[in-house]
């Protein structure tokens, strides 16, 4: 199954790219799959320990780590916005 | 009316967008470039706007609906530009449109504090070296969109 | 930069002659005909606008410097039209221009809050038969007036 | 000495016209003189009794009665505004 990350602000500038799809074998939760960046670059700890970050699946905020990721879904790493 | 757009806008075509002899008040807000310094303290010479589209088109739509179930307006208009823009360039415009004043203001003034905190915008300051530096988060924006807490549900 | 004038104006040009890169954050009022029943209940086809001219600037004036000394404010537009004007057209604008939007913002309403009770402008409704009615003024503009009691002196 | 009238609004619809020019033979209290305004026509009666009425000598409002009013003075007679 695929999962296509997305990047915003600085953590898009800290990963040097604005999106990424990674290949699975099987569905996992949210807190996995966490832990899994962070194993493949270790620069993700950064990220998930950074308690301003909002994470977004499918245009909805994760409130439930445990929640589970599914083929095709889009997950969306965002730091507070700047807008307006 | 929501529109996330490259292209500068013009006021008095939007304002007819949403013009009706129906309404007697029109709030308008409009956010542009400011000369500033960065968090560096160096002189900006633009900024580089960011967005993720689908997710901001979502957020601006529930403000826009909360905005019209909360006051009696007649109409909303949101436009949010990304990509480059100068100094003293566009950045956003509101308009809230309404029989009477006290409606369209305060709704207009919702709308601006909410997309501040919660609408998938990010701004980068562009300086002189062609640098981009990424715009912090102003707590006094959170802090100030308490205010609506008692007002809309 | 105040105007009485029979003429329409355009909202882009006059956002230009207040627009600068030290200011970030424009707050509009727009004030138009609407469509209304006068006060003997029959449909209104338009106004007509009287105002004693001399005395309504000077007032404009005052209005304009306590909105300048009591909000951090870089500019504030006041336009206001005479004569006869149909329904949907623009009777009176008002642009603040600041730093930041919460001086914009409320400013703004200060203003057309205070040129609703403080200055001689006079409104008739223009009838099918070509009949003009006094428009009276509303007791909730003068109550409104007391909010800014503690922020003004 | 000559005072100039300025009728607005209701007033002006009332009195048929937008000024007057009165011509007095000596300075006369504000007071003095809507008694001769009364005197010359009763309608003014009428504009006198609502208190919503406001009154500009020079285009600074009278709070005092007794104000003398000068050669050349322009009076203006103000319904509650309806601008904006």
């Amino acid at each position: 199954m695929n999962i296509t990350l997305k990047y915003f602000s600085w953590i898009r500038v800290k990963l040097k790219k604005s999106h990424d799809l990674i290949e699975l074998n099987q569905t996992i939760s949210f807190k996995e799959f966490k832990n899994y960046l962070i194993s493949k670059d270790p620069v993700f700890q950064e990220i998930f320990d950074d308690k301003s970050v909002k994470y977004f699946l499918n245009l909805t905020e994760i409130d439930d780590d445990d929640q589970t990721l599914n083929n095709g879904d889009i997950l969306a790493l965002l730091p507070p916005v700047t807008g307006g | 009316m929501i529109k996330i757009t490259n292209d500068n806008f013009d006021l008095d075509t939007e304002f007819k967008c949403v013009s009706s002899d129906t309404n007697g008040a029109y709030s308008f807000f409009l956010g542009t470039v400011r000369s500033d310094l960065s968090s560096s303290n160096k002189k900006i010479k633009g900024i580089y706007l960011e967005c993720y589209e689908e997710l901001a088109l979502a957020q601006l739509k529930k403000i826009r609906s909360k905005a019209l179930s909360s006051w009696k307006l007649n109409e909303c208009l949101i436009i949010h530009r990304i990509g480059k823009l100068d100094l003293g360039e566009k950045i956003v415009l509101v308009i809230t449109a309404s029989s009477h004043r006290t409606n369209a203001i305060e709704a207009c003034e919702f709308v601006i504090d909410s997309l501040k905190i919660d609408v998938a915008f990010w701004k980068f300051h562009l300086l002189d070296n062609d640098e981009k530096e990424t715009v912090l988060q102003k707590n006094l924006d959170n802090e100030k969109m308490l205010k609506w807490k008692d007002i809309i549900n």
